[in-house]
């Protein structure tokens, strides 16, 4: 199996098992859930400016007074390596490109150099998030596996791209390759472990909100 | 499967709805809710952590509403739910956890983990992994009417003490009064002040009001365990009070689980909206001072700071009515850090104070109040809750801090402007 | 038969080819293929001095697409001179003889440099139904093929078809055609890919194997790695426009008339090892990337399948084609978890017994 | 000048200087003093009593008053005794004796109060009904001690 033909199974068939399996994972999984339905509340509501659910979902994405004192580097590493992962899959000129190939949507790309910028300083916020995740005593206690794997999972596709892009370490045909089926990886086990918080926060954090304006509380 | 843990099992069942399925799958185990919670950072101990609290909740859901989950189960991947384990949970799920919703506030992925806390017990309860005083305390409540077994002659007794006092009517089972004023046992017991201050507040603003004799008791312990049954017979007390006395508000007093409970779990417990409404005493007393019926005099001299008792302030929404009372009768009144919604528990809240198991975790979960104490330094500290009134003395008593504690209510009738002599038996 | 047998260094002196000018091309080939400068005195003096081997060019499913690219000589190059230096025993479409008397010229070939001829195998073998796809001589291309390789010193495949299977190859494959590699295991093969290959690499390769006597070192796929050691894009002069993300939308837009990367235009650039970019074709004129149209990868396998030569190497086959069936089964087993779960909160609902006192103080008494 | 009513006997009691209101509020707490046994009450109600008393036993007694006050509440979920109360406001009314003094504050007042509530608890616990006599008794207390 050489390494063309390889890229054109992961570029071919492996896509579309993986493209399948999440988005048939995904659908079946936000069925699950969201069909167990929520009662409505009977409590007499309270109508104050800035509290709903829709505002939370912006706003809880803020620490709150005092939080960043407690637990600064899970809110810096983690929203960097967030919003890394944004920059590196969303502008990057070759991922806008695969994009508008499926969707037919594009829009302009960063120059490659920066977004390779981008890239490094999201594998190294992902290490420091690692590093909290084993240094801390809360976070060692609450990590299963999963949180293991689907930090690999995550990391993969972002340390494969990279040298993908930058034709670093192995030969492309084979670097790109892989880098696809981490990507593929990544697809597959999405739907099926915590990564669904993808969809899930935004939900989550609309009943949050919306039980809380109820009363008043915009938090 | 023992018939407690299959009652439990069944009633979470029951409880899981979708808000907590989205919550368990978008947990990402950052560990940022163990940060906001008390319990933890005073104790530095990971098995305080929120999410990790409502871990038999996740199990059934995700072995009872997840296809995969349900799958592991049968192949014996996963292990189901024990009652020994639900056993072990007690100590988390109860002692350590007034359900003040500061972990629900700062879940970066938005999960509401009080709500789940407040879920979980349900099963806990049902499966007799309640903690005693908690347990008495629902028992008291049901039969007697109170959990702390005040009958209505107590409550004359105090009445009468007052109506000596203060040389005021205390009106009891007046139809078509407009506020019906409810008590908690702990205030007609330790604070007798609140029920006098009411009633010359209700004379200084000549509103009509009225006590029920069916329905004097303003708290729900059904709540704070964790039964919605018993929860429910306990709020139609009130509610059937009202009723029949045709009120149009109800005052939910000085104590946090009382407002909580009736005023947003209530219609959900019977399962229609109230035909009155429902206000907390410092709703009503802000409401007096913006339409001008409440004149008071005089200013505190001395440096004041307020509590925030969760199940009133980020529970249950009352945030500025405080505030606008305490500007009125104090010139040096300073917040303390993360004040208002995002004010620290005082630790006794949701049971805890009512339960001997908690009271080591308790005191040292004080360490926060006393580290916002220490570092705003107040001559005085102010709360609207009976029950917070009480854990915060203790608390100082155990730090050996000498700082009076006063309620917000009682507070403002001291400074209420003596109305014409003579026609008021002062 | 092969009357010119002189020696090498004759026969380019007959035809006015200096003795400075070979040595000047030993150098340059000893250069182009990475080897060191002692080399190319070396090839001078065992080139000069070898006799001519005889070569036997098998001609299968081919388009004689190689034997053109192989043989153009525009201006006399010293390619088609070296040529004169070999002797070309067979080859359908240069030779004069036809008919059985090609097929005799090929036995005494054969016979008279039994194990030390080479063999040039140019197109794919078909397998299918016997090999009756493509015969010669009423001879199936897989006999003639074994019959010959058993007493070559080496076999050369010439052109993707004969080094992987190239268009004959190509889905839905319908002769069943197979490369040089999957018939012939115990001879040594070099395959020279390309469709068609680069003239030098295939002379490059004889005038190593004369020299020295073996073949040059070769990648895993058994190409040259003088010439294959590299990719197109790694050699490729327009890679800082790769580098500065600036690709030509279109084949006459104003980044393909700059002469911008050519990535989003389908160039296979990046995934083809092969010495276009470098040596590139009509005597050093061009390469496709110079002409303005991306490279189609000839030299990989199967790259007829790789999808289309215009669609970005990022772009997938077509992954959505699953989308819809993959969202509807999804949708479908949803809906059942859904109702499975609705069933068994109403059950568990149904089921309720409402609490009392007694089963909260269950665990005291 | 008899005294009859709270208002007259609130005013009174507004008079007297600080010394005299904690010494009348002590006279109150001992006329419930029974209804409590923390040795701590007694020791404050004894050290107000004392002529001499400096403001360092004074602030003595006030911490002993004030944490046996705080030890007796009843807790929060707790069933009733309403004589252990009845001592919980002994304990407060002997708390308001020894209190440091705060512009407005009324020692005296504070103490009376908290000594009707004591009276006020046993009457429950012993279900006789809510009247009692303790409020006449305080004015008699303040009349004995107003014309000694």
């Amino acid at each position: 199996m050489d390494a063309a033909l390889f890229l054109n199974w992961v570029r071919g068939t492996g896509l579309q098992i993986a493209v399948f399996v999440f988005l048939l994972g995904t659908v079946w999984r936000l069925f699950e859930i969201y069909s167990l339905g929520r009662k409505p509340d009977l409590a007499e509501r309270r109508h104050v400016a800035g509290a709903s659910g829709w505002h939370t979902i912006l706003r809880r994405s803020v620490p709150i007074p005092g939080m960043m004192q407690r637990s600064g580097m899970t809110y810096i590493a983690g929203y960097t390596f967030h919003i890394g992962l944004g920059v590196v899959v969303f502008l990057f000129a070759p991922h806008i490109k695969l994009i508008q190939g499926l969707v037919g949507l594009s829009w302009p790309a960063l120059p490659s150099q920066f977004v390779d910028l981008v890239a490094v300083v999201t594998l190294a916020a992902m290490l420091v998030v690692l590093a909290d995740r084993i240094m801390k005593p809360v976070k060692r206690f609450l990590s299963t596996f999963e949180d293991w794997f689907t930090w690999a999972v995550t990391f993969l596709p972002v340390l494969t791209g990279y040298f993908a892009a930058r034709h670093l370490l192995l030969p492309y045909t084979l670097m790109f390759s892989l880098h696809i089926l981490s990507v593929e990886l990544l697809l597959i086990v999405l739907p099926f472990t915590k990564l669904i918080h993808v969809f899930t926060v935004w939900p989550s954090r609309w009943f949050n909100g919306d039980a809380s304006a109820r009363k008043g509380v915009p938090i | 499967m023992s018939a407690g843990l299959s009652r439990a099992v069944n009633v979470l069942k029951e409880v899981i709805d979708a808000p907590i399925a989205s919550y368990f799958n978008s947990c990402v185990h950052c560990g940022l809710c163990a940060e906001a919670c008390l319990f933890y950072t005073e104790s530095g101990d990971p098995k305080y952590t929120p999410i990790h609290k409502v871990e038999p909740l996740r199990r059934v859901y995700e072995q009872e509403y997840t296809l995969l989950g349900r799958l592991m189960k049968m192949v014996g991947l996963v292990k189901p739910l024990t009652d020994e384990e639900l056993g072990q949970w007690q100590e988390l799920v109860y002692d350590s956890c007034t359900m003040c919703g500061r972990c629900s506030m700062v879940c970066p992925v938005g999960n509401d983990i009080v709500y789940m806390v407040r879920k979980l017990r349900e099963g806990m309860a049902i499966s007799g992994h309640a903690p005693d005083g908690v347990v008495a305390a629902t028992k008291r409540t049901v039969e007697i009417g109170s959990p702390m077994g005040v009958k209505l002659p107590a409550v004359k007794a105090q009445v009468g003490h007052i109506q000596d006092d203060t040389g005021l009517e205390v009106p009891m089972d007046q139809e078509g009064a407009e506020y019906m004023v409810l008590l908690s046992s702990m205030e007609i017991i330790n604070f007798p002040e609140y029920l006098s201050a009411i009633t010359r507040i209700m004379k200084q603003a000549g509103k009509t009001w009225t006590l029920c004799s069916t329905a004097f008791e303003a708290t729900n312990s059904g709540i704070q365990i964790g039964v919605s049954d018993l929860a429910r017979v306990i709020v139609s007390r009130i509610v059937d009070g009202a009723e029949r006395l045709k009120v149009k508000t109800v005052i939910s007093p000085e104590c946090g689980r009382a407002y909580t409970a009736l005023r947003w779990e209530g219609p959900n417990l019977i399962g229609r909206p109230y035909t009155f409404k429902v206000q907390h005493i410092l709703e009503v007393l802000d409401e007096f001072r913006a339409q001008g019926l409440l004149k008071t005099q005089g200013f505190e001299e001395e440096r004041l700071t307020f509590h925030d008792p969760c199940q009133i302030v980020r529970r249950g929404g009352v945030i500025e009515p405080q505030r606008n009372l305490m500007r009125m009768v104090s010139k040096n009144f300073v917040e303390m850090s993360d004040p208002s919604k995002y004010n620290w528990c005082c630790g006794g809240g949701g049971g805890v104070s009512a339960n001997e198991d908690a009271e080591e975790i308790r005191l040292i979960a004080f360490k926060r109040k006393k580290a916002q104490l220490d570092e705003v330094k107040p001559d005085k500290m102010v709360t609207a809750c009976a029950n917070c009134r009480i854990v915060l003395e203790e608390g100082l008593e155990h730090y050996q801090m000498d700082l009076p504690v006063v309620g917000l209510t009682e507070m403002i009738a001291e400074h209420l402007v003596e109305s014409e002599p003579g026609s008021q038996k002062e | 038969m092969s009357e010119k047998s002189g020696l090498l260094i004759e026969n380019l002196e007959r035809h006015g080819v200096s003795r400075r000018t070979f040595l000047k091309y030993c150098a340059t080939l000893a250069s182009l293929m990475a080897l060191p400068p002692s080399a190319g005195r070396a090839f001078a003096e065992a080139l000069g001095k070898v006799t001519r081997p005889s070569v036997i060019w098998l001609s299968f499913q081919e388009c004689t697409g190689c034997t053109e690219s192989i043989t153009r000589s525009h201006a006399p190059t010293l390619e088609s001179l070296i040529f004169d230096s070999i002797s070309l025993d067979y080859h359908h479409t240069l030779q004069a003889a036809a008919g059985s008397a090609a097929e005799a010229a090929r036995q005494a070939a054969m016979k008279l440099n039994w194990g030390k001829y080479i063999v040039v195998v140019d197109g794919s073998i078909p397998m299918k139904d016997g090999g009756v796809y493509s015969t010669v001589a009423g001879i199936s291309n897989h006999d003639m093929l074994m019959e010959t390789a058993k007493g070559a010193a080496a076999i050369v495949s010439v052109g993707t078809c004969a080094s992987f299977g190239g268009l004959p190859k190509a889905q839905p494959n319908p002769t069943g055609a197979v490369p040089v590699t999957d018939l012939v295991k115990d001879k040594p093969v070099v395959n020279i890919s390309g469709c068609p290959p680069i003239p030098v690499a295939m002379t490059g390769v004889l005038a190593h194997y004369l020299a020295f006597g073996n073949l040059p070192e070769l990648d895993k796929l058994g190409r040259p790695l003088a010439f294959f050691g590299e990719t197109i894009h790694d050699r490729c002069y327009r890679r800082p426009f790769y580098d500065q993300g600036k690709f030509a939308k279109t084949f006459d837009d104003e980044g393909a008339r700059k002469g911008w990367c050519l990535f989003e235009l389908g160039c296979k650039g990046p995934v083809t090892y092969n010495a276009c970019a470098t040596v590139k074709w009509n005597d050093g004129t061009s390469f496709p990337i110079q002409s303005g149209h991306g490279c189609l990868g000839c030299s990989e396998p199967d790259f007829w399948d790789a999808g289309s030569f215009y669609r970005a190497l990022s772009m997938p086959a077509d992954p959505l084609k699953v989308a819809a069936t993959a969202v509807e089964i999804g949708a479908a087993v949803g809906v059942a978890a859904a109702v499975a779960n609705r069933v068994r909160k109403s059950a568990a609902k149904a089921g309720h017994e409402t609490a009392t006192l007694v089963d909260i103080e269950k665990e005291r008494d | 000048m008899r005294i009859s009513n709270d208002e007259e006997f609130k005013a009174a009691l507004n008079e007297l200087d600080v010394y005299q209101q904690r010494r009348v509020a002590a006279a109150f707490v001992e006329s419930v003093l029974p209804l409590c046994s923390d040795v701590r009450v007694n020791a404050a109600v004894t050290a107000v009593k004392h002529p001499g008393v400096t403001d360092v036993e004074l602030a003595t007694a006030y911490q002993g008053a004030n944490s046996a006050r705080i030890e007796s509440f009843t807790q929060c979920g707790k069933e009733t005794d309403w004589l252990a109360q009845a001592g919980h406001f002994v304990a407060k009314a002997a708390q308001c004796c020894v209190k440091p003094v705060e512009p407005g504050d009324n020692l005296a007042w504070d103490a009376a109060m908290a000594a009707r509530m004591a009276r006020a608890c046993e009457s429950v616990a012993e279900g006789s009904g809510t009247r009692n006599n303790e409020t006449e008794k305080q004015y008699r207390i303040l009349y004995e001690h107003l014309n000694r």
